[in-house]
């Protein structure tokens, strides 16, 4: 049976109140996603114990965090947490910054190289620097280095990669999904960016106003229609595929998924690892016959399984690639043009695949 | 042996020289502590671990002598204080105290009359004199006969009653100009001693201070010898 | 210049100083820690009262002191019929006496210190594993350092100059209970100008270089706080 | 001639040294982009007049704000200042942290509307609230009016929608550009999101540990193959178009550049309307042919300008569609199938163009 | 229970506590303000400056004032010169003694109030249009208020107390400086402890409400930090 974490919490801050219950399961990374003000923080914040004077139930795994009248104090909750804010500790240095969770934690709890969170962060010449010497992303990466440093058994990270710029996120998301991969570390990551969550995310909890809308698998999530997930800008489908094999003159790998095979560029993984793409809806064009002498590499055979108009001119189609759902965003237009209907048969043209692990 | 010894302020001065005779004589160390008499008495009252007690008035000794907390008996007048009125100009006091009536001065520093028995006596004299009312707004008042001689030490006050003892005390006082206030014109300023503790060494001690040495050492610091 | 009673009464006065700081710093930070934090309804009258003896004259508030610890006291009887000694006039009075009178010095800065802190840096401090105390000790005080300053200070600084208290429950009894600062008195009062000065003049050296050292070692670990 | 602002600081903090020298025109959005630490907040500060201590020179329009021996103080300097940490006035709600600049202004002097911009960063409802009791992106935005509300002349923002979600950022970043349209507001806005820079800014200074490495149009900047901007994951093109008709049917503008006709869903704009886009390099794929059934609709010949490797896989093509640079990212495989070298003729697919003002 | 003497002891004493804390708010801020923000690299000296008059005796203070303040002294003869009168014995020298002697307790808690707001709020308000002074007033000062709170009540209520300096420097003038301080303490030297009593319980109930009414007040007005 798999563990999972499963919280109820209600609670009030002024007018607002947060009345949220989930159950995920307690591997991988789950997204929080919802608008400025849903209540995100606030959730975080009472999952790792911080919000007092709540009433709730919380379970990680098979320990009871939090019951109506038990509350584990925070510090005995194996978490690490990176504030929205940085907040590191003014009086101290980088580097006792660093130490000061790790010193508290007994030796053989020690999973995490925090030599290999600093290398990777960047922050290995900030050592012996004070916080108020630090640009606003040192700040941030410091905040997160520090939390990786507890290894903690369960990670709560309030939009920590907001203000890192693209370069530093596409080096530091793969390490936070090597976190639960290698060291078997669930996230709770909480963002508003729909790339970071495609990147990152195996879980989804989507939250409105205080309250948990929905939650599930992110394959499953980011491909139905009646989310607001699909109506989104950055609207994609994330599939699962394995390395079948490489194009050595053009440094591809063959990736091979339920619906086809997937061209993308890069030679770095072995034969038969498992990979994650993400397939962004308004890059997936579709066309009646199959094309050629397209510089598009990836086109495979789909049958249109529900269509979804989002605005006058705009659609969002949901195909079905051998049983696994991908998006589609193309003009009405051009709906009309191919007369799609739910069943046609057509080709989908993906013009860039981004690998996400 | 030790004695402790609680004394007013302006007898400890004269107290510490007849302390180191007694020691040189006996052997004896005395330890003493100054304050006002007022302190002193609230103090013995609640359990204060002195053995002898020096006091600027008779007042209190009395009132410790009646609650029966300092023993009968013993209670007599060491020193009698003698007012002086005294300014460190030298042509301001005249030898009638005429300077009294005149606007010469700003302020005359004299002791708290209800605090201390020179203040008191200043008051009788001013009294005598009819100015006690009309000067009223001129008086600066002393907490102790020390503040008092402070006040016009320093300039503050042009001129004061304050103890002839301090004036001689204080060598470069003599410069400036005085006037004894004739005996009689207050009630006799009655320091005195009284034992809380009874055991032959403060006995001893005791009769030492009455003895012909220690009296000429008092007058010699400017008290009389009642 | 100095002489023995002198250099007796100095070393009673950094005794009575240090001890004094010592508890005041030991109590009032519990205390002013819990004062920045409860959110009871009536806190407001706690602080008052802390900050109620400074408004009595010293050596009144001695003198009610003295009654309360005096033998005929409540607290004075209370305690020789648990077989102790009455605290008037002995050394430990004096602290007493101190520490009762100098502690709004020291619990106010501390309040505000902590309060200037805010939750954050606790709330990190708990996720990194640090137990409530732990955490005070490692967070909170090092962040309230400009406040432990200066309630040090104040706090060293007024049961030095302080004496009328001291004065009342001490007896002012040589090598005992006599402070430096009644020591001084005592002279001024005696006319003894020359040995006053002598004696004002090294407890101000003294403590200007204690002071001049606290501050000059203070001000290489300042926190600072958002610069850029 | 056209009024600009003229830069040169050269300041040291701690080791870092700061050593920037501009000139961009005192209009419209310049962006400054640049990795975490190479000093981005430091240059925004110093044209605020923060920085204390510095030498530079400083002129922006007809007005010297700085030069040797003489700085003029911040509270003189007409600028909006949105700090990258929300920074509101602890002990004032919502309002009166609004109100805070406003009411130091002359009344002629007030061109921003504050409701317009309480309405749009949807902070109506908290006016009453005090900072304490906010979230991230809720502080943020209330800073954000807070610095508009002053009427500035140069509105400086350290990126200020980082802690914004999706939706949010979109319905804002059109108004900060009509800020500039409407009331001749330039703006300098740290972004680490080559999205938002694209969206956003017509001129563009690249900084790097402490300098400018390169600032100009940003057209330009984009296209230029030695620039590394070409080279980052969201590499595009940016080209202005002009609307000239409507296909009514499908709810599309057709707009005309100089190398053809782009067709985007909408019809918010009136005939004869300019307008941006961005064309991003990997959605922009390449036919030797132009294809016809594909739900591609936008699809013109190009030359072929500069062709860059920036992967054993992967090649940035620079091409021309009639003197307009556009950027493909294509895979070393399909370069090769179709032959590409400079000068070749071929057809450019644009998936999905995005439509920027 | 109280007689007329009594009550008009108490005016002084009001009047004298009022106008000291107003003096000392209104010289020890600008004077925090600047120990707070400057780098000077000899500051530490000016700090323990500030506090050094607290560690010599009121009464000897008070002695050293007069001293000062007299017709011989430096200063007292350079307000003659200058056709001034002499301060002492005169309400006015009371204010300036009290101000003196209280200066710490006020410079030391604002300081540490300003020093906790940090760089970034008046920079904020800079950007804002306001000036420096503009922005102390508006920004700086009501988010030192915990430092001002304690401040005026340090000094107020250490004011009331104080009665060293108070005694030595004002001559114990009924109706003019005679304070209420030394009025309980006349009493309580005189044997007239009844007297004492009502006179201490007195002032202890008027100083509990006034305080209770301040920091009621102001439990109303805290800014929180960062409580999400
Ligand atoms: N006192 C100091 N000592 C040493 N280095 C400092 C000091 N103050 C700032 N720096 C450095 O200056 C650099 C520039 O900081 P700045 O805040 O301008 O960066 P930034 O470009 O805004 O970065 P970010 O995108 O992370 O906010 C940083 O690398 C920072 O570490
Ligand atoms: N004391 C309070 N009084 C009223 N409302 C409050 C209070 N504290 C918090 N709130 C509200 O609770 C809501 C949830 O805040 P929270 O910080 O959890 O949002 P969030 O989802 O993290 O938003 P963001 O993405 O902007 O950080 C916000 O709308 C906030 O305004
Ligand atoms: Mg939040
Ligand atoms: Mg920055």
């Amino acid at each position: 049976m798999q563990s999972s974490i499963q919280a109820k919490f209600k609670l009030h801050r002024g007018d607002f109140l947060l009345d949220a219950e989930f159950s995920i399961p307690a591997k991988g990374v789950t997204a929080l996603f919802g608008s400025s003000g849903c209540g995100k923080t606030t959730l975080l914040r009472a999952i790792a114990g911080l919000e007092t004077a709540q009433s709730g139930f919380l379970k990680v795994g098979e320990m009871i965090w939090q019951e109506t009248g038990y509350s584990m104090p925070p510090h005995q909750r194996p978490i690490g947490y990176v504030f929205q804010e940085a907040s590191l500790f003014e009086h101290m240095n980088v580097q006792q910054n660093l130490e000061y969770g790790l010193k508290r934690l007994p030796e053989k709890e020690r999973k995490v190289s925090l030599h290999d969170a600093i290398e990777l962060l960047g922050i290995g010449n900030l050592l012996r620097r004070k916080p108020h010497s630090l640009s606003g992303g040192e700040k941030q990466r410091v905040a997160i280095a520090r939390a990786l440093a507890v290894s903690p058994q369960l990670l709560l990270m309030d939009e920590p990669l907001a203000a890192l710029d693209q370069n530093r996120k596409m080096e530091v998301l793969p390490y936070i999904q090597s976190l639960h991969k290698e060291l078997d570390i669930p996230v709770i990551y909480v963002s508003h960016s729909l790339e970071e969550v495609a990147q990152l995310a195996d879980h989804l909890i989507l939250m409105e106003a205080g309250r948990v809308v929905n939650s599930g698998d992110i394959h499953d999530m980011f491909t139905r229609l009646d989310l607001p997930l699909a109506q989104e800008l950055d609207a994609s489908a994330i599939i699962n595929a394995t390395v079948s094999g490489f194009d050595e003159v053009y440094h591809l790998m063959l990736l091979e998924f339920a619906g086809g095979t997937i061209r993308v560029a890069g030679q770095a993984l072995q034969k038969g690892d498992e990979v994650r793409l993400r397939l962004i809806a308004r890059d997936v064009s579709l066309t009646l016959e199959h094309q050629s002498a397209t510089s598009i590499l990836n086109i495979f055979p789909v049958i249109v399984d529900e269509i979804l108009q989002t605005g006058p001119a705009q659609m969002v189609v949901r195909l079905l690639a051998g049983e696994v759902p991908i998006l589609s965003k193309i003009t009405r237009k051009s709906a009309s043009e191919l007369g799609l209907k739910i069943g046609t048969k057509v080709y989908a043209q993906v013009k860039s695949v981004a690998l996400l692990s | 042996g030790e004695i402790r010894v609680a004394v007013a302020s302006n007898f400890a001065n004269t107290l510490k020289v007849i302390a180191a005779r007694f020691e040189q004589k006996t052997g004896h160390h005395l330890i003493i502590s100054v304050g006002s008499t007022g302190k002193h008495y609230a103090q013995i009252k609640n359990g204060a671990p002195f053995d002898v007690f020096f006091a600027a008035d008779t007042y209190r000794p009395e009132l410790l002598e009646k609650q029966g907390i300092a023993l009968a008996g013993s209670r007599f007048t060491y020193a009698q204080g003698q007012l002086v009125l005294w300014s460190p100009d030298k042509q301001l006091v005249d030898s009638e105290a005429r300077v009294l009536e005149s606007s010469n001065f700003r302020y005359l520093a004299v002791a708290n009359p209800k605090l201390a028995p020179y203040g008191r006596a200043a008051q009788q004299v001013l009294q005598k004199k009819g100015l006690w009312d009309s000067l009223r707004s001129r008086m600066v008042r002393g907490e102790n006969i020390g503040q008092t001689f402070q006040f016009v030490k320093s300039g503050n006050a042009q001129l004061g009653f304050v103890a002839a003892s301090q004036v001689k005390s204080e060598p470069a006082s003599l410069a400036g100009s005085l006037w004894v206030v004739p005996e009689g014109s207050y009630t006799a300023i009655n320091q005195q001693v009284v034992l809380v503790k009874d055991n032959p060494l403060n006995n001893a001690f005791i009769a030492f201070v009455r003895s012909d040495e220690v009296l000429k050492i008092i007058h010699e610091s400017g008290y009389k010898i009642p | 210049m100095l002489n023995e009673s002198d250099l007796i009464a100095l070393g009673i006065t950094l005794k009575l100083a240090l001890l004094t700081t010592c508890i005041l710093l030991l109590t009032g930070t519990p205390l002013a820690w819990w004062l920045s934090r409860s959110r009871w309804r009536y806190k407001f009258l706690l602080e008052a009262i802390i900050a109620l003896p400074l408004v009595l004259p010293p050596t009144v508030l001695g003198f009610y002191l003295l009654l309360l610890l005096g033998p005929n006291g409540p607290l004075g009887a209370l305690m020789m019929s648990m077989g102790g000694q009455p605290l008037a006039f002995t050394f430990s009075g004096l602290v007493i006496g101190s520490v009762f009178y100098s502690m709004p010095f020291v619990v106010q800065p501390l309040q505000d210190a902590f309060s200037a802190i805010g939750q954050r840096p606790m709330e990190v401090a708990a996720t990194l594993r640090a137990s409530p105390l732990d955490r005070f000790f490692t967070v909170a005080i090092p962040l309230a350092r400009p406040g432990f300053l200066t309630a040090a200070v104040l706090g060293f600084a007024h049961t030095v100059g302080e004496f009328g208290v001291v004065l009342m429950i001490g007896g002012n009894i040589p090598g005992e209970t006599q402070v430096l600062s009644i020591a001084i008195y005592d002279h001024v009062e005696g006319l003894e100008y020359a040995h006053a000065h002598w004696l004002s003049g090294g407890l101000l050296l003294m403590s200007f270089i204690l002071l001049i050292a606290v501050y000059a070692f203070n001000s290489r670990f300042r926190v600072v706080k958002n610069a850029i």
